[in-house]
């Protein structure tokens, strides 16, 4: 059972969603709530029998699909991933168990079900085409959960997202055949002329491209990711669907689906492409603050409190990039804590937005106002969020932020400083809309009455709330295996890489902790 | 004088023709019973035609164990020529027209399944195709193509209603200035080297180190125009949305594998030996035809209102993308082609099945044809399985993983990788984004929109049978699980090809 | 001498037959022409020393083709003047032009065509009808029989098409009016 | 020792969460009194670890546990009880035990009763960790802690717009400056590799000039927004639309003296960087100065206090800044005594007027408020500095650095604002307390606070009366981690000149200020003086237009500019070239479908047409493969390769 | 003057030409049909001609077959334009557009 907990980690909730369809319909949802409580309990459980120490993969397994070219099921976990996949199981039951939606609920947990396989997939794949196909299938269930489940544009949005981001993947997939054909050519045996095809990301790690080969391949990576993160000026979709989706749909999105970008810089364009990687560090760096800035700006100047959040989910992910792009180690694991904390910042803040939605079906700040005064614990629990989502210390957001910010600095002090303005402009729309919804008289007849927060959104809430500030006050559980892997992908770029800059930007582990002991 | 003939039988080889004799002996069993005792049910001549086909697939099966024993074979004359290519595209025609013929026993009963003459002349048409693939002769490809595409016209216009008499006169027209064009190019070719045998051909256009690049030019121009109308390349295509529609579902999914393998495999035996040889004109004129009938063909399929002949162009572009394998003239490539079409023949059968499925006799109001997307709207409430079955085989068209034709296009994009064409290989890419609008395009009506008054979600079954149940849900497996049998056909493929020369 | 004064004259002939084919707003006139420049191409093949080809010709086209097209005629009623639409000629006569100037461009070049080998030369001293005889039923048996079997496709397509069951369309009936055709009508037209 | 550490930090926290039980509840006493007595809890056992500290001039250091740690990064929850911060956590406990006290009887007729105790024992041990973590990741989390309790009490009446107006405000203005502190933080990271104070000032004389310039002017922007030094001042005005009890324990006694404590904590930084010091000491006489004139024609009672308070942390700086660290200490330790209380008493004044600020419209009520209305003329003479409160040690002590190190500008604008401040501070206390009765013209009956309210505010008072006998005891412990330099004029005569001189200065003009407001007649300004239409007191009451000039020249071009980004750039620009690029593709499919007419005889000229095209590109190649040689030839002829 | 294969390859062309020309213009199915005769037998006269000048009967044989197929298609192009005949009463191709875009 411990060799194959990560296949049962996939493959169950398919599974699952497949029975489901012979559930009837009145017992889905609580169908739905013990089999990813039960993944849920899985992956725990994986948490346990995870070894901290251990900077590799582990729990991998390797079966061939396409040997004849090196295609390969091999699934692995290491600290990077770990924490994701928790996430998304995490999720996974918190959007089935609140779960508001009652319109073909039975489609929508089968649904949930299959787009959680996929997202489990995609971060413990180490085969490159066996990540992409969780990447693309992804897309599926949230092209149907957006257009089925959505708002009047539901539509436009889903198939503008799916497009957006299949285009994108499609561009990444060119790469990574080239990638593959490189280490086909790398690997030709001089007697035989016979080389190896592998698809597989730990082989990959190990080659090393010349400098001019990886800049593409990095290009070609990029569009995947970059539209996926999604980094400016890819970002368009993103307003769409979260402002289209139904809650369940807006909270995975932002707290599993994007991160898939995030994850897939650290897992492939990095330890890939070292030099690349820092050839492209300061481009990225500026994209990442227009992401940060300007995204912020937009969001500030939005009507529908939901759009807010969805902007500020771009604005947070351009911290994400700069902390991956700092290329040390505070800041690659400051930014893998970031996405953790991300999604659940995000997440609770979505499912929030959708209790008001729930009750009054429509998300214009200037409907509500003076909601303090009638739902006490729905704005305390919301402001709690907020607090995270400016990242206020001790709240789990602040690890993260803190220490991408940190990671990045070593790199660029102007830039860490123009980046550093996202804590100004965060605080700047998020108050101001908090400021909107819960300050001030009850303007509005309707909002005289509201219930507060039920027991079902506390089951979902408090969970979120809890963590968010357990997390900030005591990471380390999660920081430490982030940061053991962390430390052995940095080493491995630094080993890597060829060019003069990238040795001096990367930083050599050994070197520093052998100067520690002389 | 003459001298008399001495033939040794076994020089012969006549087992080579076991494959093409099969369904020409079914044929005329058929047209023999009918003449016997008319009136016969069409499920007899259904199951016959079956028979033979499996029998067809047997010998086929013989063959491929010959062939990777031994190596290439000549038969009769050195006419035959049973090398890889033959082998695995009779494969796929044999395959694509077992998976097409129980199509006939719908519930719903349609002119041409009343004639024991439309198995007859069906099986003709396998045997036509076998021929093509079989030879290396201008000649007996030439009969070979003429014989099937006689017999497709006669299956086309035996749906009996307007459309396909008029899709049936444009298929034929324009099949006959092909078949023009076709002899003229292989005039010229005959012009310039005496010979009407591919590898012959090449090998007096090597000797003579292609120094009338003017005629081979025109005869390769010719050749070409007369293949890219098979293969529907742009701007040869214009049959193929009229043809697709007129023609009932079923023939038109058979209609958009099996013909263009066999012209993809001429294609293949006459244009590999030229761009090895660095005719810089012909890889030029192929890349132009790839980049234009891909994106040009998709374009227009985004503006389809018709399931159908969205379908259609999205068959034309997908032969624009596997033409690149003509293009690229690897093994990979080559190799690509065929595991492509394997896979595109699960999938664009299975969609065209649904549609097949749900062909009525009578269009009701709302529908403004066939098989109008708004048909379709709403269907995931309605007829839920057969939703998620068509969305499957959208999703496959669209490459999406891990449905089978994911993996045609993973290899297919890698071998213009390998082949060093890195632009195409970028345009092939994102010509499966433009295709993937139309195919969610059909996934948004399915699964996204409310249902149109008055449609009961039994529009959907309405032809629905056990057969063609079975065919569906085959196609639907194969097109889930395509990932399992992938590394064996793979191989398979690859050796055959490799093993062929190609 | 007398080689080149045929070829001038039948390909004048032949031309100008054509031409009139294609161009005349007159069918029977069209049909006539058709069948004369026919038989203009049988000369050529009898010119070139192909006889057994121009008795085919002659026999195939000039009977059995130009017979069915005559009755095709008669059927169809187009003995009347057929009305071409303006189209836009100049397309027309633009590719058709362009296409037969480029093509003459390069045949009027003469090939160079060193190593063409006569992969099944002609006898010496042996009729070309024995000639092509012993070639068609030894290398081109298998052709030969595929023409065989596409002969026998063209004619039950024909019998097929041109048939009365395909008056009435199953295709377009409903099962009850099926089931009323079939009490009414011989079992065995619709099975 | 180390549980009394724990106790005197996390008594708050477990106050503060007692009372947020009851936050959804109706009010209840008992959320207001445990967290007054936890605070109390607290203040014993700092004031048992300020005696130990005394004894045995040693400090205590904990570790509580590991918070962040990656790379080379390590950062525990780790406290430090040293001199400083026994200092610190003393004025921070003390002054909100008497606070919640107070607030008590305060809040007693507030709905929100309860949440206010959450809000404010929230506060306090934000400001306990600010003051005791021992490195500068645990002063940060204090920091925006104080900055999040800060927001939520501020904006405690969220009904108020201007309240939560106010809230925002101040939250974000302390993110600018955050900000700084956040790159000074990443600064001393990154050089010493560590953020522990001790480690980090130990590595930092090792570091170049130039590094640790801009360490000291990142920290110090930090300290600039939550003392709220110019520019970044104009929150703290707006921030007493909050409560009174959080004006009095965060806007004057606790929290805007972070920004000081902070550059105490640092100064073996700031002894390496006399020239930043030098600029924060002239920024800092610079806001006393500023600060003290908008003070002297404001209309409202509390903005009076709050620009006191402004000034009195510009002297504060100026101390600090001229590495006069203990002064600069102990100067905000009598300032928080007496600044509290004179914020209480004004929070007695306006229960007594019904939330009343306009000192304009009182006047006399010393009659009504005897209690109160000695408090508060007390805590205003130990503000002016008069002999022998508390002002006068520890402000007159700051001159006397000034004057000693020879910065006689800032000596003599600090000389300067001492009359103004006790000017102002005056000029509130006679429209108060004298004159004539103006309130009744409003139909107000002002009344005394309750009584354990006054007696609350004792220790205060006590405190502001003797704080400078403190003065001795002080210098001894806090010099053992502080530069023990002794601030004495050296010529004996020079010295009493200028004590006596200034305290004559100051007294002037607290008669001035009785002369003009208590004694002749008092109007309520109605702006038809002339002086009110004068440009500087315009100036003045305009606050010098500074918040005008944020509103307009930030505030609405960052609003704007917003809305432009979302309407104009991203809708129009990105989201329009996706989208354009999609039509745009669609539109050709549209256009050119017509390709397909359905008509037959196009479709053959479609086909010739193609062959046609494949036969004409055959013969442009054939022709110029045959002609190559020649091609080439015109080309080189031509120059091209 | 000697009469070679070019000769008869330009003359083929020119007549292959001709074919493609009344395969552009007519309009009527049946007279369009009689062009793609004259493409098929102007291909006949090159190969016939191919045949002689190099003395290789494959030409012919192609011819030949040529001519088989040119058959088989009048037979089923007939069988069509019958059915079309009886239903809609003419063969005129611009009849024949239902089906478009």
């Amino acid at each position: 059972m411990f060799d194959y907990i990560l296949s049962t980690l996939i493959f169950f909730p398919a599974l699952a969603a497949v029975f489901g369809f012979m559930i009837h319909k009145d017992s889905i949802r609580a169908y739905g709530v013990t089999v990813s409580a039960i993944e849920l309990a899985l992956s725990l459980w994986l948490w346990f029998i995870f070894d901290s120490n251990v900077a590799g993969m582990q729990f991998m397994e390797n079966l061939p699909l396409l040997p004849a070219f090196g295609i390969n099921y091999i699934v692995g976990v290491d600290g990077i991933s770990l924490f994701i996949v928790i996430l998304a199981s995490f999720f996974t039951l918190i959007g089935i168990a609140s779960l508001t939606d009652t319109k073909k609920v039975k489609n929508m947990i089968i649904t949930l079900l299959f787009l959680q396989m996929t997202m489990i997939g995609v971060f413990v794949a180490l085969d490159a085409i066996l990540f992409y196909v969780f990447w693309e299938l992804s897309l599926v269930p949230m092209l149907y959960i957006i257009g089925a489940w959505g708002g009047e544009k539901r539509i436009y949005a889903s198939v503008k997202f799916f497009l957006y981001t299949f285009t994108g993947s499609l561009v990444m997939l060119v790469g990574m055949l080239f990638m593959a054909y490189f280490y086909y050519q790398a690997t030709i045996d001089p007697i035989t002329g016979v080389g190896i095809w592998s698809f597989a990301i730990l082989d990959w790690h190990r080659l090393i491209l010349p400098e001019t080969y990886q800049l593409w391949l990095f290009g070609a990576f990029f569009m995947g990711f970059a539209i996926k993160v999604p980094m400016f000026p890819f970002h368009t979709w993103l307003p769409y669907a979260h402002g289209q989706a139904p809650t369940i749909g807006s909270v995975i999105l932002a707290a599993i689906l994007l991160k898939m970008g995030t994850y897939a810089f650290i897992r492939f364009s990095l330890p890939m492409f070292p030099d690349a990687s820092v050839y492209f560090m300061f481009p990225i760096a500026i994209i990442a603050i227009i992401m940060i800035i300007y995204t912020a700006m937009v969001a500030y100047a939005q009507e529908d409190v939901k759009q807010v959040v969805a902007y500020s989910s771009v604005s947070h992910m351009g911290v994400i990039i700069l902390g991956t792009f700092a290329l040390n180690v505070e800041g690659i694991s400051g930014s893998i804590f970031l996405m953790i904390a991300h999604g659940v910042v995000s997440g609770a803040l979505f499912l929030l937005v959708g209790v008001i939605y729930d009750r009054r079906h429509t998300k214009m700040m200037s409907e509500f106002g003076g909601l303090a005064s009638v739902m006490p614990i729905y704005a305390t629990i919301f402001g709690v969020m907020l607090m995270a989502s400016v990242g206020m210390p001790l709240t789990i957001n602040f690890v993260g932020e803190f220490l991408s910010l940190l990671g990045f600095y070593q790199q660029s002090h102007i830039l860490t400083l123009l980046a550093g303005i996202a804590i100004i402009v965060g605080a700047i729309y998020m108050l101001a809309a908090y400021k909107r919804l819960f300050f001030g008289e009850v303007t509005n007849e309707k909002n005289k009455n509201l219930p507060d927060v039920n027991k079902r959104e506390l089951v979902a809430l408090i969970p979120l709330t809890i963590i968010t500030i357990w997390l900030g006050i005591y990471p380390k559980p999660v920081l430490e295996p982030i940061n053991n892997s962390v430390e052995y992908v940095v080493q491995l770029m630094h080993d890597k890489s060829i060019t003069e800059e990238a040795k001096t930007r990367i930083p050599n582990l050994v070197q520093a902790s052998m100067q520690e002991v002389n | 004088m003459l001298e008399p003939i001495n033939v040794s039988l076994e020089s012969l080889n006549l087992m080579t023709l076991a494959p093409m004799l099969i369904p020409i002996i079914g044929a005329l069993l058929i047209i023999v019973i009918d003449v016997i005792k008319g009136g016969l049910d069409k499920s007899l001549y259904v199951g016959l035609s079956m028979l033979f086909l499996i029998m067809d697939f047997g010998t086929l099966l013989d063959a491929a164990g010959v062939f990777a024993q031994t190596g290439t074979v000549m038969g009769v004359f050195d006419m035959m020529l049973i090398d890889g290519l033959a082998i695995i595209s009779q494969f796929i025609i044999v395959g694509a027209s077992m998976l097409f013929i129980p199509l006939a026993l719908t519930h719903k009963r349609f002119h041409e399944f009343s004639y024991p003459e439309f198995f007859a002349l069906f099986l003709f048409m396998i045997a036509g195709f076998q021929f093509m693939v079989a030879t290396d002769n201008l000649i007996l490809i030439f009969v070979g193509l003429e014989t099937a595409s006689l017999a497709l016209y006669t299956l086309i216009a035996m749906h009996n209603r307007d459309k396909s008499f008029e899709a049936a006169v444009k298929y034929f027209t324009m099949g006959a200035l092909a078949a023009g064009f076709f002899s003229f190019g292989s005039m010229v070719l005959y012009a310039l080297t005496g010979s009407i045998e591919i590898n012959q051909i090449a090998a007096v256009l090597q000797a003579n180190n292609y120094t009338d690049i003017g005629y081979v030019l025109v005869a390769v121009t010719f050749l070409l125009a007369s293949f890219a109308f098979k293969l529907s390349l742009v701007p040869f295509h214009t049959w193929a949305p009229d043809v697709y529609e007129g023609a009932s579902a079923s023939m038109a999914g058979y209609m958009s594998i099996v013909p263009k393998i066999a012209a993809f495999v001429v294609t293949m035996r006459l244009f590999e030996f030229l761009i090895h040889s660095g005719v810089v004109w012909l890889e030029v004129v192929l890349y132009v035809f790839v980049v234009v009938t891909m994106t040009a063909a998709n374009i227009w399929a985004l503006v389809q209102t018709d399931v159908k002949r969205m379908l259609a162009y999205s068959s034309i572009s997908h032969a624009g993308f596997v033409m690149a394998a003509i293009l690229i003239a690897t093994t990979q490539a080559n190799s690509a082609l065929f595991l492509y079409w394997v896979l595109f023949s699960f999938t664009n059968l299975g969609a065209f099945s649904m549609l097949w499925m749900s062909r009525q006799k009578h269009l009701p109001d709302y529908q403004s044809s066939d098989h109008s997307f708004d048909k379709f709207a709403g269907m995931i409430k309605t007829a839920p399985v057969a939703a998620l079955i068509m969305g499957l085989f959208m999703l496959s068209l669209a490459g999406i993983p891990p449905f089978a034709l994911f993996w045609g296009k993973l290899y297919m994009i890698s071998s213009a990788v390998t082949g060093g064409y890195t632009i195409l290989a970028l345009i092939m890419a994102l010509n499966s984004a433009i295709a993937g609008y139309y195919y969610v395009k059909l996934i948004v009506y399915m699964f996204m929109k409310e249902p149109v008054t008055g449609n009961d979600g039994h529009v959907y079954v309405t032809n629905a049978t056990l057969p063609l149940k079975s065919i569906i849900g085959f196609a639907a497996i194969g097109t889930i699980f395509a990932i399992v049998m992938l590394n064996p056909l793979l191989e398979f493929i690859t050796a055959f090809v490799y093993n062929s020369g190609y | 001498m007398f080689e080149a004064v045929a070829f001038y004259l039948f390909s004048f002939l032949t031309i100008a037959m054509f031409f009139i084919a294609v161009t005349t707003s007159q069918a029977l006139y069209a049909l006539t022409a058709l069948a004369a420049g026919m038989i203009f191409i049988s000369a050529f093949f009898f010119i070139l020393g192909a006889d057994f080809l121009g008795a085919i010709q002659i026999v195939v086209y000039s009977g059995a083709v130009m017979a069915l097209y005559a009755f095709g005629m008669m059927f169809f009623d187009t003995t009347r003047d057929v009305k071409e639409k303006k189209g836009n000629k100049m397309i027309i006569v633009g590719l058709g032009t362009l296409a037969a100037i480029l093509v003459v461009v390069i045949f009027a070049t003469p090939m160079v065509a060193d190593n063409i080998v006569a992969f099944y030369p002609m006898t010496e001293g042996v009729g070309n009808t024995q000639d092509v005889g012993m070639v068609l039923f030894t290398k081109y048996l298998i052709p030969f029989e595929v023409a065989a079997v596409m002969l026998l496709v063209a004619m039950i397509s024909g019998i097929v098409l041109a048939g009365k069951k395909m008056d009435l369309s199953l295709t377009l009936m409903s099962d009850a009016e099926i089931k009323d055709v079939k009490k009414e009508k011989n079992k065995k037209v619709l099975s | 020792m180390e549980m009394f550490l724990y106790i005197a930090l996390f008594a708050p926290l477990v106050g503060s969460m007692f009372a947020a039980l009851f936050s959804a509840s109706p009010k209840t006493l008992i959320a207001g009194i445990v967290p007054s007595a936890l605070l109390f809890i607290s203040f014993l056992a700092s004031s048992i670890l300020l005696a130990y500290v005394l004894k045995t001039g040693g400090s205590i250091h904990v570790e509580m546990m590991t918070w962040m740690a990656t790379g080379d990064l390590y950062i525990p929850f780790g406290f430090m009880v040293d001199q400083v911060s026994v200092t610190m956590m003393m004025v921070v406990t003390l002054v909100s035990t008497v606070v919640h006290v107070y607030a008590i009887g305060y809040m007693s007729h507030d709905k929100a009763f309860n949440r206010f105790f959450a809000w404010l024992s929230a506060f306090v041990f934000s400001m306990m960790i600010l003051v005791m973590s021992d490195n500068f990741a645990g002063l940060f989390i204090g920091w925006e802690g104080v900055g999040l309790c800060s927001w939520g009490l501020i904006g405690f009446w969220y009904h108020k717009e201007v309240a939560t107006w106010a809230a925002n405000e101040a939250f974000i203005m302390n993110r600018i400056a955050d900000l700084g502190m956040l790159i000074g933080i990443f600064l001393v990271y990154w050089n010493t590799g560590t953020l522990q104070y001790v480690e980090a000032f130990a590595a930092m004389p090792s570091l170049e000039t130039d590094i640790l310039t801009w360490m000291g002017i990142f920290l110090f922007i930090g300290a600039m927004g939550k003392s709220a030094q110019f520019p970044l001042h104009t929150w703290l005005a707006d921030a007493m639309e909050g409560p009174t009890p959080v004006s009095a324990l965060i806007h004057a006694a606790t929290m805007v003296t972070a920004g000081v404590y902070l550059i105490v904590r640092a100064n073996p930084l700031y002894d390496l960087i006399p020239h930043v010091g030098l600029f924060i000491a002239s920024l800092g006489a610079f806001v006393a100065l500023f600060a003290a004139s908008m003070a002297l024609v404001n209309r409202d009672m509390k903005r009076i206090i709050a620009y006191s308070t402004l000034s009195q942390l510009g002297y504060m700086f100026v101390a600090a800044g001229l590495g006069a660290y203990w002064v600069a200490l102990f100067h905000l330790m009598a300032h928080a005594f007496f600044k509290a209380l004179l914020f209480l008493g004004a929070g007695n004044v306006m229960h007594a007027m019904n939330d009343e600020l306009d000192p304009f419209k009182m006047g006399g009520l010393s009659k009504v408020m005897k209690g109160t209305f000695i408090m508060m003329t007390i805590a205003s003479v130990a503000l002016a500095g008069i002999f022998p409160l508390a002002g006068f040690f520890s402000k007159d002590l700051i001159l006397e650095v000034g004057f000693i190190q020879n910065h006689y500008i800032i000596y003599t604008v600090l000389l300067f604002t001492a009359g103004l401040t006790a000017f102002y501070s005056f000029r509130l206390v006679a429209l108060i307390f004298h004159g004539e009765e103006r309130y009744k013209l409003f139909g107000i009956d002002p009344h005394e606070a309750y009584k354990f309210m006054l007696v609350a505010m004792t220790p205060l008072l006590l405190l502001a009366i003797i704080a400078g006998s403190l003065k001795g005891t002080y210098f001894d412990m806090v010099t053992i981690v502080l530069p023990a330099t002794q601030y004495h004029v050296h010529s004996a005569v020079v010295y009493w000149i200028m004590t006596i001189g200034t305290q004559l200065f100051v007294i002037g003009a607290i008669a001035f200020a009785y002369k003009k407001y208590a004694l002749s007649e008092v109007k309520v300004p109605d702006g038809t003086s002339a002086m009110e239409n004068s440009f500087g007191y315009k100036l003045l009451k305009n606050q010098y237009y500074i918040p005008q000039f944020y509103e307009n020249y930030l505030v609405k071009p960052y609003r704007e500019l917003s809305l432009a980004f979302w309407k104009e750039v991203d809708m129009k620009i990105v989201d329009a070239t996706v989208d354009g690029i999609a039509k745009a593709i669609y539109n050709t499919g549209e256009n050119t479908r017509d390709m397909q007419n359905g008509n037959l005889s196009t479709m053959l000229k479609w086909m010739v047409a193609g062959a046609v095209g494949l036969l004409s590109l055959a013969v442009v190649f054939g022709l110029a493969v045959k002609f190559s040689s020649e091609i080439e030839f015109f080309l080189s002829t031509l120059g091209v390769q | 003057m000697e009469i070679g294969l070019n000769h008869y390859l330009v003359l083929s062309t020119i007549l292959f030409a001709i074919g493609l020309v009344g395969v552009m213009r007519r309009k009527n199915l049946l007279l369009l049909f009689f062009a793609t005769e004259i493409l098929l037998n102007s291909v006949n006269i090159a190969f016939a001609a191919i045949s002689h000048y190099y003395g290789d009967l494959t030409g012919q044989m192609f011819a030949f077959f040529v001519i088989a197929i040119a058959a088989s298609e009048v037979a089923v192009g007939l069988g069509l334009l019958i059915v079309w005949h009886k239903r809609h009463g003419n063969i005129d191709l611009d009849n024949m557009s239902t089906m478009r875009g």
